[in-house]
């Protein structure tokens, strides 16, 4: 198995139609301690990727990453549009040259992109960030990995550790964004970003995988 | 919800659109977010840029215009503009003078704004930035660089365009803005809450008769929930916090500023700006200026803030220019 | 309640005196319930007095100035002002060349008003009437002058104003008024209620989700409520009824304005702007201004209203003069 | 028996606790159909009335009259401020020339108070006004006259007749002020000034017989 073009212009739509699913719900988890508005900000930057990937040829797994980005980054703005532009831009750069992905690759590209973000954002792991579904779940990801699971296990263990991370994030305090005026009021809300960043993280594990549950 | 709306995915773009029918003869659209005043950019003069999210009408949108900003760039209700499009601004700001990018301090907002700074750079264009940090609540003096820009906005785009509009270097530009904004400070108290029109969810919640200081332009949250206080009682709160944070002192002179947040009647506001003249007397401060209304709103959040700048001669000179946006005019 | 008032006693000397000291370069006060533009009265100008209940700021408190009115007298929230007031307001506009009470056409007010200008005239002072009635729900055209006044008030103000401060007699300052007023129609749509500052009661009663259109400026009954409207519908629907009013006609030239009641946002406004310019190019109507902002509120009601005037070249001479006023600026 | 300056001064007393007794339920009925004031309307100008009687010279039946209504006219403003101060106007001319009230005189005086209201109103019985309880009222106290009852009955009658007047309103369509817009919308509530006229009228019955439950 590897991850191929095709397979990331399925993810993107699968990704698309599962954030347009989760968009109020999303909203409302942002309306707690912020301004309420990241389901309808990622659901404008998935819906322009996806339109951007559709409307250019055929092309490499990077070069489609790259679009993809680019397609978000000019429509959601927001903290969370340089911040979800950076991460596919990253996954792009790390993927430059590869017909497809394997699974080494794979973690590299979603290291690559956990870096942009934090270089992009400056925010740390237990910041109440989408950074607390991405990082367990690129470590949980890298442990099958080296424990010697097959590509499909690594993406489920990826997604199991997102979600995790994602119920993490209830019990931490906020220090970026809108929500870090929040403080301990924040505390059992778990962060919009974070769980949108898990969302995609499993749209990518079940079309990799062949799972079109998540397409829905 | 209570608003008058058409398709939510279309509210920025539109709201833009009316703004530019409303004010053709003196505004003009340069890009689906961004609009510029007709002359820009204009020879010889430093380029004056500004913008965020939209929803907070007259803020970014109309503060464009002679004495004012050259161009204003706008994202979706609440959310920080897209890098290409700020690009574009500054591209339709520029006349080889520099340009400064002056905007509130929001992390979003931080974040486009500096991707386009690095773009408009590698295309040779000359650009800095000065972010607006007026809002004592949600950081100590010490911490000062983390606040967030709030309702000196106004005033201190008028003063930096003004600057410009003079002939000053952008240099010289560059200093005066940085002096405004370390002269402003800001707190305002919210008394009901708005909705984001896109989603119909209330940005946050607050029962009838009580009020919250500090609340933030996106419902972010506060320093103190209490009981309802009187004007005269809510004035004496923000003005006591206000004064002491710069601090100002007798003998300074500044401009003295309520501004409403949307459903704020303006007989609140005229009842704060009453308070407001009696406190500054008491304390030794003059008032070089009066100015009340609604400059940067939260919707139809309820509440007022007040911002006091302190003046010296040179911001003075630069205040009492003319300015003639449609979000503020300023006849001397 | 959500307001910041102190004692409800007192809540319309405040709030004018909170307005003069805001406005204290360009304002002045004449007596509790009184204010004049600081010149009055202007010697060989006819005098401009306006005035009604308080409540709907800046209407008709801030509408003094260049190019605006001389006086206003105010009463409590809406509740039209007495006579004395009245009278002591005239007497302030009087410069021996006639002063026109220029208000809108409610029950109370015209009794008041009456009143004061019969002992004006006891005095010596002549005096007359014109009043403002643009408002169409409530009764068909043939009974036209029982119709109230609602947003229409500035611009009639403004061209009043200016033709009084071009030298125009008494007798031509009350022609081209009445002509501004015959050419003017609105109707408006509520989309929330608002409360009483005094006792805290809501004015009416409108669910989420509805509106009400030609709702009074004081929680009058409207003619009909219905679910929330689109901007671009509720727009079809308040153009429709004033273009058949007048009615207006392919070849007019108008001038085009949004009001809104008070919680509503610009957004809201500039989305119906943008359809009004839409529906009026269709029909052939040109634009020769647009106007958008709250002019006349109803405390913190929510919604807006259309009024278009209808002008000729001598009403577009006077409208195009400059208005300075705290509440309404127009530079030319 | 009869109606002297020092009873008028304790008429306007007792009008003036009763009218702030009853000032929120007074702007309840105005607000169902008006613009909810008519209390505190009403509540300013009483009190005006009284503090301009109590800050004057012990004067005549007329002159105390005039006082209040100058009091009323020069501090309530709205429909009602010309309106009420019509009605003691009214009353204070045909008190002219005479040092204190029968029961003949104060008819005459609530006569010329009606016809005072009408001169500047232009409002008929039936329009849903104040009318619609001070009519009735002079009615009934003129035939109790006729039919030679004492003065306190004639007032008592008036009174009683007032109350029905302002219950009548219920049962009609406002023709005048604010309320007229709410056409059949109104029906089932009284109307507000119909409601403080009967207060007024009953505080007058009150002191005149001696009865000081008005005062409360
Ligand atoms: N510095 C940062 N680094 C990483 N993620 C961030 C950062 N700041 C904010 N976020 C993420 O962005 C989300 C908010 O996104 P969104 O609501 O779209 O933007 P905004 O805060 O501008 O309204 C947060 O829930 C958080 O996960
Ligand atoms: N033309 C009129 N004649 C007699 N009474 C009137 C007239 N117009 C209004 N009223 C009375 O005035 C009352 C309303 O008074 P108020 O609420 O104080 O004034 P406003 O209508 O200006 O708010 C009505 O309930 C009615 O009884
Ligand atoms: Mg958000
Ligand atoms: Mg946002
Ligand atoms: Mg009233
Ligand atoms: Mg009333």
């Amino acid at each position: 198995m590897s991850y191929t073009g095709t397979d990331f212009r399925r993810s993107a739509a699968a990704i698309t139609s599962k954030i347009s699913a989760e968009c109020m719900h999303l909203c409302e988890l942002d309306s707690a301690v912020g301004d309420g508005d990241h389901g309808t900000t990622i659901q404008r930057g998935t819906k322009a990727g996806l339109e951007k990937l559709q409307t250019s040829p055929p092309a490499s797994l990077s070069e489609d990453l790259s679009s993809f980005s680019m397609g978000m980054l000019s429509s959601m703005g927001g903290a969370s549009g340089p911040i979800y532009g950076s991460f596919f831009m990253g996954m792009a750069s790390a993927a430059k040259g590869h017909e497809s992905a394997d699974a080494p690759l794979f973690l590299a590209m979603l290291k690559q992109g956990l870096a942009q973000i934090q270089k992009i954002g400056k925010a740390e792991a237990g910041d109440k960030t989408l950074i607390d579904s991405l990082s367990p779940a690129i470590q949980a990801y890298e442990a099958a990995l080296a424990e010697g699971a097959d590509f499909a296990t690594c993406l489920q263990k990826m997604t199991a550790a997102a979600w995790a991370g994602v119920e993490h994030t209830k019990s931490l305090i906020s220090k970026r964004g809108r929500s870090r005026y929040a403080g301990e009021r924040g505390i059992g809300s778990p962060d919009a970003g974070a769980t949108s960043m898990a969302f995609m993280l499993e749209c990518f594990a079940n079309t990799a995988t062949g799972d079109k549950s998540c397409a829905s | 919800m209570r608003k008058l709306i058409n398709h939510p995915d279309d509210l920025a773009v539109e709201l833009i659109d009316g703004f530019v029918l409303t004010n053709s003869k003196k505004v003009k659209r340069v890009a689906r977010h961004v609009c510029a005043r007709s002359e820009a950019p204009i020879a010889g003069k430093v380029g004056v840029v500004i913008g965020g999210g939209a929803g907070h009408e007259p803020l970014f949108l109309e503060f464009i215009g002679r004495g004012m900003a050259d161009v204003s760039v706008h994202g979706q209700i609440f959310a920080a503009p897209t890098p290409d499009a700020i690009l574009t601004a500054i591209q339709a700001a520029d006349a080889g003078q520099g340009v400064m990018l002056l905007y509130n301090n929001y992390a979003g907002d931080v974040l486009n704004f500096d991707m386009a700074q690095e773009l408009a750079r590698m295309q040779g264009i000359e650009v800095e930035t000065v972010l607006i940090n007026d809002e004592i609540s949600a950081f100590p003096p010490e911490r000062a660089e983390e606040r967030r820009g709030t309702t000196a906005d106004h005033i201190v785009i008028h003063i930096a365009g003004a600057a410009a509009e003079s002939g000053a270097s952008f240099a010289e530009v560059l200093r005066i803005t940085r002096k405004a904004v370390l002269n402003s400070r800001s707190l305002g108290v919210s008394t009901a809450p708005c909705t984001l029109p896109e989603t119909g969810l209330g940005t946050f919640t607050l029962a009838d008769g009580r009020m919250e200081f500090g609340m933030g332009l996106h419902g972010e949250a506060g320093i103190r929930q209490c009981d309802l206080l009187t004007a005269d009682q809510t004035a004496d709160e923000l003005l006591a916090a206000i004064i002491a944070d710069l601090p100002f002192r007798a003998g300074d002179e500044v401009i003295a500023l309520i501004n409403g947040y949307g459903a704020t009647t303006r007989m609140e506001m005229f009842l704060v700006m009453r308070r407001m003249h009696a406190w500054l007397a008491e304390k030794g401060i003059a008032i070089h200026a009066s100015e009340l209304g609604e400059f940067c709103t939260a919707q139809e959040m309820g509440g007022v803030s007040v911002t006091l700048m302190r003046l010296d001669e040179e911001l003075k000179k630069f205040y009492d220019c003319a300015a003639d946006s449609p979000g503020y005019k300023s006849i001397s």
